[in-house]
C-alpha cells in the first residue's frame, strides 16, 4: 500500500481529531506507520477544526502534503476550505446533514453521508463521527474493522466501555449506508 | 413606543469575540467599555492587552492598545502613562499573566502609585494555553498540570492578590467583585467605574479583581460555572473593598 | 403590549445558554435545529408577551448578541 | 517493547523519564505544553520533583539550583519563554551546571504565533546571555530521533558539564508518530558529580560552591580559555549530521529538523524529474558540522540552505562552506510550513535563490 | 563650545538628552551607572521622565510602553542586564518601535566580572530574542564617537521604526576623555508618529496598535518579509566602517570598539618595525560592513580578528570574507585587556592565529 | 583562669570579609554562622548567595553555596531544596535583590511554602552599585538616582515586604529585626535561630529583615550610620514579629 | 586581675571604630599613628583591668577581630 | 610634546583618583588631548586604588599601555605592584611617609617626599595628594602653576573654596620639597 495524505476537518466538537487519530493509532496496530498532525492553538476554539493523518507502510518523509488523497469533511466551511487540494481521482467524504447542496467535483469520488440524522437514530448524537468512520473505510478499505474495534475500545477505556455497543454500531451503520448507496471507491 | 435599554457598547468594536462560549471575559469587556464611554474618556484610553486568552483585547476595545509580553501590562501602562499622564491608561491581565509571571511588575507599579487601573480576571487556571494551574487555582482543584487536585505540599496555597495588595501603600482603590448573576455583574460595573474615576482624578493605583470563569478548562458548562465561581471560588476570595483612599 | 423585546444578533450567538439561565420569565430557549455559521445553536423567544425587559439576559450575554428595547 | 502512537511533547516527557531526569521546573507555553502536563502526573507519580514555576525566569533558576545539588533536571519552553530563560543559561553554562533545556519553536518574532517555526536558530546556537559561552545543541527530525536524543542528552549534559539544547519546532512536538522508546544508548563513564553542592557532610574537608563571578580578570579569562577547550573536546566528539543521497549530487540541500523531512520528499521528488540532489542534515547545530562540508563533491553546483526562518543558520553554512560554492536560500516564516513542491521549484530555479 | 573632559557614561547620558530624549527607564548595574544617575538628576530637572525600574525586564517593557506611545526613550545597562531584555526587544522589534539601548559590556558568562569586554557581541547582533529580527548596533572607539552616535541614534531608531543599540564597553563607560558636544548632526527627513497610541482623539476615525501577534501563519510571514526588506534597507543606508592605513597592507586587522583602538597603536608600532597592517574597523556590526572586505587588495597576506573575547565577530568576519583570504584571531577574555605590544606580537606570528 | 567568651565563629571561612568597615553585613554573616554551628546543621547546609555586596558570601559560610543570578536565590533555593529535603537551604539578601528584581520569586517562594530561611537585609540602598535609589529607601533619602532625596510623586513609596509578607499562607516565620546594637544584636540572632528551626522542623518559608546600614553609601561613619538605621529606619520599620505559625 | 580580657587580630581590623563606640567601659580607642598592611588604624586598649568581659565590642566587630576571654 | 603615560596608585581615600583627574582636565584646558582611566569595582573597597592617565598633544589610540612613563605610589602595596612596569628613564614619585626604605631603580629616577607628614605640619591631612602633585608638577613641568590652580578651584567648588588656600600651599610645599632635594626630571 502506498502512503495515503487524508485531511479530517470539521467543527471543534464533532470529534474530528479523534477521528483522525484513530486512523493513526490503526496503523501503528498495524505495524505500518501512521502520523497525525492537527492545527492546534486557540482561533481553533468554536472556529473550525482540522487534522492531518499520513499512513504507510514505508518510512514518513515529509509530514506536510501540498494535496490529499481523501478529504473527510464534517461540515460546509471545511469542505470549502480543503476541496481545492486533492489528488486527481481523490476522495471527499462530507456529512450531508450539515451540507445540504450535493457535491460534484471532477476527477474525484464525491460521498455524502448524514452522520448526524443516523446517529440520532441511534439514539446518541455523539457517535456521528464514528458512522463517519464506518463510511470511510468501507470506501478506502484502509483497516480491518478488528483493527478499528480494537483501537476504538482502548480509547473509550474503562470509563466509557459501555458505550463501546454503540460506537460499533454506528461504525455498521456508516458502512450500511455506503453499501446502499452502492458507490465503490477503492 | 420602544426605547433601547440594552444594545453593544460603542466602547468595543465590531470584532466578534474570540472567547469560548459563556465565558465571563466577555461581559467584562462590556463593562470596561460601557464604563470608558459612560466616562467619556474613550477617545484617550489606552488600553494594555496582556497574554492570556484576553490578549485579542487589543481588537476588541474600541481606543488606541498596546499588547504587552506576559506579565508585563504594569510596566507598558507605566511607561505609557509616565510620558502621557493626561491619557487614561488601563491594563487587562489574568491571574497567571497578574500574579504569576507579572507579580513583580505589578506590585512595583502599585507601590510607586502609578496612576492607572488593572482590570484584573481570576479564573483560577490558565485558559489561554489549555488549563494549567494557575497560582490562583483552588486546593484540590484538577488542573492539566495538578490532575490530582492542587496539594498545597506539591503546588503551594492560593495566592491572595487583593489581600497582598491592601497593604501597598500606593493603592488607591481596590476591590475583588463577580460576574456569576446580574446583579454582581453591575456592582462590578460601579467598582470598575470607581477605579477609572480615581484615576482620572490622578489618586494613584486602581485594581479590581474579578472572579471570573473559564467554563472550557473548568470541564463545566457555562452556566454551571457560573455557579462554580459563586460556590468554589467566592468563598476563597470573598468580594468587598480591601482599599478606598477616596471614602472618608 | 409586552413591557419589552429582545433581539438576537444570531451569527454572534454561541449557544452558552446563559441568557436563557438568568430570564426571570423563562422565556428563552435554544432551538436544537438551527445552527449559526458558526455552527452554534441560536436562542429563540417561546413567548414574547411575558417579556418584562429586565435586560438580565442582555447584561450575562458575553458577546453582546441581546439588544433590548422596553416600551415607555 | 513494540511501538507505540504518541504525540511529540508527551514521547519528549517519557524520553526525559527514561534519561533519568529527578525534577522539571517550567512554565506554560504553546506548543510545548504536553511535556509539563506529562510530568506533572508522572514525576510526582514516581515521587520524583515537578513543579511549574512562576515564570521561565523562575524556572531556569530552580533549574540552577537542582543542577548545583547534583540533580538530574530539566525544563522546557518555547520561543519567548526561551528568550527569559538567557542570563540562566549564561550563569548555568559559566558555573558548568548540566541540564536539559526543550526548545519547541513557534513563530516570531515577539509574541508572533504559536505554529510551527525555526526562528530561534540563533536564540539556541548565539545566545543572547551575556558572554562567551554554547549550549550543546541537537535538532532531531522525527519524534523517534527526539525520543533517542532525549533519552541521551543527561549523560551528555553531565559529561561535559553542560547545559544541553533539544531544539525541535512546534509541529513535532503537536504531532503523533510511531515510535520505539527502548532503542539502546550509546554507554558512557560518568564521573560522580564531586562538585554537586549537597552539604559538606557528604564531601567532608571541601566546600563545593557553583560560582560564575570571579573578579580578578585573569581568573576569568582562564575560565573562559577553560570553557573554550571544553567545546573544542565537544565538537570533536558530539558533532552528529546524516548525508542524505550524496553520490555525486548536483545540488546539496542543508536542513535540520522538519524543514528537513520536508526536503526529503522533495529530494525523492526531484529524483523522479532526474534531478539528483543530496544533503546535509545537521543534528548536531553546536557543535556546527563543518566536516560535512567537505565531503561535497567537486561537480556539485551549488547549496541550498533551507530553513522555517528568514535566514539564520545559513551565516553557519556560509562559514563552513568558506567560499567553495555558490549558496542559496529558501526560507518560510512565521509558521507556514512549506510542501516539498516549493523546494522542489526552489531547486529549479536555484540561481534565483543565491545569496554567495 | 570648547572641548570638556568627561566621563564615558555621562557623556552617553548628556549625549542622549542632546538627541532629545524624553524618558529614560532602567536599572543600575556596574559599568553603565554613571548613566541613570546622570539622568535622573538631569531629567527630572528638565521636567522630563526618568524612572528606576524594579528590573531590567521591566525597564525594557517601560520603554515599550512609552516608545508605544510615540516618545524618545531609552534604556542602558550591562550584560546580564541586556540578557534579561532579550524578550522584550523582540517584541519592541516586532512591533517596530524605536529606541535606544545602550549596552555597556562587562566579563562574562553569567555574574563574569565588571571588568571591560566585549564578549557581548552575539547578543547585540544575533540576540536572544525570539524569531527573525535586527537591531540596529553601532560600536564607536571613543567617547567623542559615542556621543556623535547617541546624538543621532533617536532620529535613526525613528526613521526605520527599530530599536538602535550603541555597544560599548566598560571603559569607554569609565574612562574620561575631552570631547565636544556641539559636532553637527546629519539632517533627516522623519515622518510624524502617526502610529503612536496617544488616544483615538489624536487621531479621530484610526485605532493605533502596537502588537507583534499574528496567529494567522501568513500574516505573519509577510510581517517577517516586510522587516526582512526593512533590514536591507538599512543595510544600504547605514552601513558603516572606517578604513585605516589601507595602501597596500600586508595584512589587514579587523577590530571595533576600545579594541580598534588599541590596535590603532599596534598598527603604528608595527610601522617603526616597518611592516604595514591596515584595519577595518566596523563602526556598525548589524548591518555588517561586508563590503568594507571587498577592497582588501589581492597582495594583503591575511586578516587578523581582534576582540574582547574569545571569538564572536569572526563569523562576520568569515562570512564577509568567504573564503578569499586566511583568517586569524586574537582575543582577550574577561575583563583583561591586551596592550598594544601583544597584537604587534600577534601580527608578527600571524601563521599561528590562523583558523580558516 | 581565662575562658574564652566570644570568638570568631567556625561558621565562617578564614577568607577576609568584603565588606566596607563598620557594615553590618559582617555583622549578620557572623550570627547566621553560629546559629548554623550552634544547631548543628553547618554540615548539610546550603548558602544562597544573591548579588549585592554580599554575593562573596559564598565565600565567607563555612558550607556549600550556590551563587545566584540577581534576584533569583529564592528560585535557586527552591530548585535545591525540592531536591535535596534533607538539607538546610538559606538566602541571603539585600533589598535590591529580593525587594526589587527578586521579589516575584521570593513572593511565590513564600506562597509555595518553601521549607527554606530568607536573610533579608535592608539597608535601604543599593550598595554593591554605588549607592542608587532602592525600593526600601526612605522618603527624603538622598542617592545617586534620588539627587534631591527620594519624592513619593517620582519614586513611590517605601516599600514594607515583612508586612506584604505576613499576609501570605505559606509563610510560617516573619520578624523584622535591627543590629545597631548589642542588644539588638543579641534579638537578631534568636530571630535568626528560630527561622532555622522551623525549617528543620519543616514549618515552611521562613524569613527575617533586618534593618541595616550601608555607611559607605550613605555618606555616614560606622557609629553614625549605626544611629541613622534607629533613629531614620527604625520608625519607617517597626521591628517585631510579622508572623509565627508556631505560637500558640 | 581584670574581669576580661579582649585581644585583637589586627589585621582583619578596617577602623570602623564600632567597638569603640559600643564599649561600656571606654577602654578602646583607636591608634591613629599606627597603620595595618590594609591602611587601616588599629585599635589600642587604654586600661585593660577595667575590662569586664561582655563581649559588646566582639559582637559589634563586623569582622570577627576580637576575641573575648573573660576569668572563671 | 610627546604622549606621557601616567600611573598613579595608593588606599583607597588617599585622593588617587582625584590626582590623576587633575591631571586629565589640566591636559583639557590647556587643549590638548587628556584621557584618564579607573581601576573600578567593589575591590577598589578598603584596598588599593588606581588610575592611568595619558596627556598627549596628539590623538590618543590606546587607552592601555604597557609601561608608564611616570609612576605616583601613594603606598608600598601600589609601588611593588607597578614598579616593574617603567620605561626606560621613566619617573617613580613615591610616598616616603608610608614607604620607609628608600627606592633605587636601575634607569629610572626614583624620588621619596613624606606628603603626610608635610600636610600634617599644614594642618590638614586631606591634602597631602596636592603635596603629591607640587612635586610631581616640579619634577615633570607637564602644566603651568595657573592651569592646575584653576583646575582645583573648579573642582573644589563653591562649598569648599575656603579650602583653596591650603591646596595652594601644599602645592608649593611639594615643590618646595623637590626643589631642595635638588633632583631634576625634566
Ligand atoms: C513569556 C511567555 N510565557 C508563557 C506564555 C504562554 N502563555 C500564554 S497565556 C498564558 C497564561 C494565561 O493565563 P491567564 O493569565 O490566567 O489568562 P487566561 O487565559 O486564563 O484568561 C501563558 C502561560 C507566553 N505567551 N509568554
Ligand atoms: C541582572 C542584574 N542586574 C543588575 C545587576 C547589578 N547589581 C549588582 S548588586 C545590585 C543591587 C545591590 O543592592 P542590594 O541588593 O540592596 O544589596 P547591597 O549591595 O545593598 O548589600 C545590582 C543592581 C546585576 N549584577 N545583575
Ligand atoms: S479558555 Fe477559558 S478563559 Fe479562555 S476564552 Fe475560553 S473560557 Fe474564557
Ligand atoms: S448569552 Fe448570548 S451568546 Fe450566550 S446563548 Fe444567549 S445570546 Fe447566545
Ligand atoms: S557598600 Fe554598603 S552595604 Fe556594601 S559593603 Fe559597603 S557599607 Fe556594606
Ligand atoms: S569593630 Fe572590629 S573592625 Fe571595627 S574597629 Fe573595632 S576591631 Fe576593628
Amino acid at each position: 500500500m502506498d502512503a495515503k495524505n487524508i485531511k479530517v476537518a470539521g467543527f471543534g466538537g464533532q470529534g474530528v481529531m479523534m477521528f483522525g487519530q484513530i486512523l493513526a493509532y490503526s496503523a501503528t496496530k498495524d505495524e505500518i506507520n501512521g502520523l497525525w498532525f492537527p492545527s492546534y492553538g486557540p482561533e481553533t476554539r468554536g472556529g473550525t477544526a482540522n487534522c492531518s493523518v499520513i499512513v504507510s507502510d514505508k518510512q514518513i518523509n515529509s509530514p506536510v502534503f501540498k494535496n490529499a488523497d481523501h478529504l473527510v469533511a464534517f461540515n460546509l466551511p471545511s469542505l470549502d476550505k480543503f476541496k481545492g487540494n486533492l489528488v486527481n481521482n481523490g476522495l471527499i467524504l462530507y456529512n450531508s446533514s450539515l451540507i445540504n447542496e450535493e457535491v460534484k467535483m471532477d476527477n474525484c469520488v464525491a460521498v455524502g453521508v448524514p452522520i448526524n440524522d443516523i446517529a440520532t437514530t441511534l439514539g446518541n448524537d455523539k457517535v456521528a463521527n464514528m458512522v463517519m468512520m464506518g463510511a470511510y473505510l468501507e470506501l478506502t478499505h484502509l483497516f480491518s474493522d478488528e483493527t478499528i474495534q480494537a483501537i476504538v475500545k482502548k480509547i473509550l477505556g474503562e470509563r466509557k466501555a459501555h458505550l463501546l455497543g454503540v460506537n460499533i454500531k454506528a461504525l455498521e451503520a456508516g458502512k450500511n449506508h455506503v453499501r446502499n448507496l452502492g458507490v465503490k471507491y477503492a | 413606543m420602544w426605547e433601547t435599554k440594552y444594545e453593544k457598547s460603542s466602547g468595543l468594536t465590531d470584532k466578534k469575540l474570540s472567547y469560548c462560549p459563556g465565558c465571563t471575559h466577555g461581559i467584562i469587556h462590556k463593562l470596561v467599555a460601557e464604563v470608558l464611554v459612560e466616562l467619556d474618556i474613550l477617545d484617550r484610553a489606552i488600553a494594555i492587552a496582556s497574554v492570556g486568552c484576553s490578549v485579542f483585547s487589543y481588537d476588541f476595545f474600541n481606543c488606541d492598545a498596546e499588547q504587552s509580553p506576559h506579565g508585563r501590562a504594569c510596566a507598558l501602562a507605566t511607561g505609557a502613562k509616565r510620558v502621557l499622564p493626561e491619557n487614561i491608561v488601563f491594563t487587562y491581565q489574568g491571574d497567571g499573566d497578574l500574579a504569576s509571571i507579572g507579580i513583580a511588575e505589578t506590585i512595583h507599579a502599585a507601590n510607586r502609585g502609578e496612576n492607572i487601573t488593572v482590570i484584573f480576571i481570576n479564573n483560577a487556571i490558565y485558559g489561554m494555553t489549555g488549563g494549567q494551574m494557575a497560582p490562583t487555582s483552588l486546593l484540590g482543584q484538577k488542573t492539566t498540570t495538578s490532575q490530582d487536585g492542587r496539594d498545597q505540599a506539591h503546588h503551594g496555597n492560593p495566592i491572595h492578590i487583593s489581600e497582598m495588595f491592601a497593604t501597598i501603600e500606593g493603592v488607591a482603590y481596590l476591590e475583588r467583585v463577580a460576574a456569576y448573576d446580574p446583579k454582581h455583574v453591575i456592582a462590578a460595573k460601579k467598582a470598575i467605574k470607581k477605579a477609572f474615576q480615581y484615576q482620572m482624578e490622578n489618586k494613584g493605583f486602581t485594581m479590581v479583581e474579578v472572579v471570573a470563569t473559564c467554563p472550557v478548562n473548568w470541564g463545566l458548562k457555562p452556566v454551571d460555572a457560573m455557579k462554580w465561581s459563586k460556590t468554589a471560588m467566592e468563598p476563597v476570595y470573598p468580594l468587598g473593598v480591601f482599599k478606598d483612599k477616596g471614602a472618608k | 403590549m409586552p413591557k419589552g423585546r429582545v433581539t438576537f444578533n444570531e451569527e454572534l450567538c454561541k449557544g452558552c445558554g446563559l441568557c436563557v439561565e438568568y430570564c426571570p420569565t423563562h422565556i428563552l430557549y435554544m432551538d436544537m435545529k438551527t445552527l449559526n455559521k458558526a455552527g452554534y445553536n441560536i436562542i429563540k423567544v417561546s413567548d414574547p408577551d411575558k417579556c418584562i425587559g429586565c435586560a438580565f439576559c442582555a447584561i450575562m450575554c458575553p458577546d453582546s448578541v441581546i439588544k433590548v428595547e422596553v416600551n415607555k | 517493547m513494540a511501538k507505540v502512537l504518541m504525540k511529540g511533547n508527551e514521547a519528549i516527557a517519557l524520553a526525559a523519564i527514561k534519561g533519568g531526569v529527578d525534577a522539571f521546573y517550567g512554565y506554560p507555553i504553546t506548543p510545548q505544553n504536553e511535556v509539563p502536563e506529562y510530568l506533572s502526573k508522572h514525576l510526582l507519580d514516581a515521587g520524583k520533583v515537578f513543579l511549574q514555576a512562576e515564570s521561565e525566569v523562575s524556572a531556569i533558576n530552580m533549574v540552577y539550583g537542582a543542577a548545583g545539588a547534583g540533580k538530574r533536571v530539566m525544563t522546557s519552553s518555547s520561543s519567548p519563554g526561551i528568550a527569559l530563560k538567557q542570563e540562566g543559561l549564561s550563569y548555568l553554562t559559566a558555573a558548568e551546571l548540566p541540564c536539559l533545556v526543550v526548545s519547541v519553536m513557534r513563530g516570531g518574532p515577539g509574541l508572533g504565533s504559536i505554529q510551527p517555526s525555526q526562528g530561534d536558530y540563533y536564540q539556541a546556537t548565539r545566545g543572547g546571555g551575556n558572554g562567551d559561552y554554547h549550549l550543546i545543541v541537537f535538532a532531531p527530525e522525527s519524534i523517534q530521533e527526539t525520543i533517542d536524543i532525549i533519552k541521551e542528552s543527561f549523560d551528555i549534559a553531565d559529561y561535559y558539564r553542560n547545559p544541553v539544547m533539544v531544539l525541535v519546532d512546534g509541529l513535532i512536538g503537536q504531532m503523533m508518530e510511531s515510535v520505539d522508546f527502548d532503542r539502546p544508548v550509546k554507554e558512557r563513564f560518568l564521573p560522580e558529580k564531586n562538585w554537586a553542592t549537597t552539604g559538606t557532610r557528604n564531601h567532608p574537608g571541601r566546600r563545593n560552591v557553583a560560582n560564575s563571578l570571579y573578579l580578578d580578570p585573569q581568573a576569568l579569562e582562564n575560565h573562559n580559555i577553560h570553557l573554550h577547550e571544553k567545546y573544542k573536546i565537544v565538537k570533536k566528539n558530539e558533532t552528529r549530521y546524516e548525508l542524505i543521497n550524496f553520490d555525486n549530487p548536483e545540488y546539496v540541500i542543508v536542513a535540520y529538523g522538519t524543514m528537513a523531512r520536508i526536503a526529503r520528499s522533495a529530494i525523492e521528488m526531484l529524483k523522479k524529474d532526474g534531478i539528483e540532489v543530496g544533503m546535509i542534515r545537521p543534528i548536531s547545530l553546536f557543535p556546527y558540522p563543518e566536516l560535512a562540508f567537505d565531503q561535497i563533491p567537486e561537480s556539485t553546483k551549488g547549496i541550498l540552505t533551507c530553513e522555517l526562518s528568514m535566514g539564520q543558520m545559513l551565516d553557519d553554512v556560509l562559514i563552513a562552506n568558506n567560499g567553495r560554492k555558490k549558496v542559496g536560500f529558501f526560507g518560510r516564516a512565521g509558521g507556514m510550513l512549506p510542501d516539498p513542491e516549493e523546494i522542489v521549484a526552489a531547486i529549479k530555479n536555484f540561481d534565483e535563490r543565491v545569496v554567495k
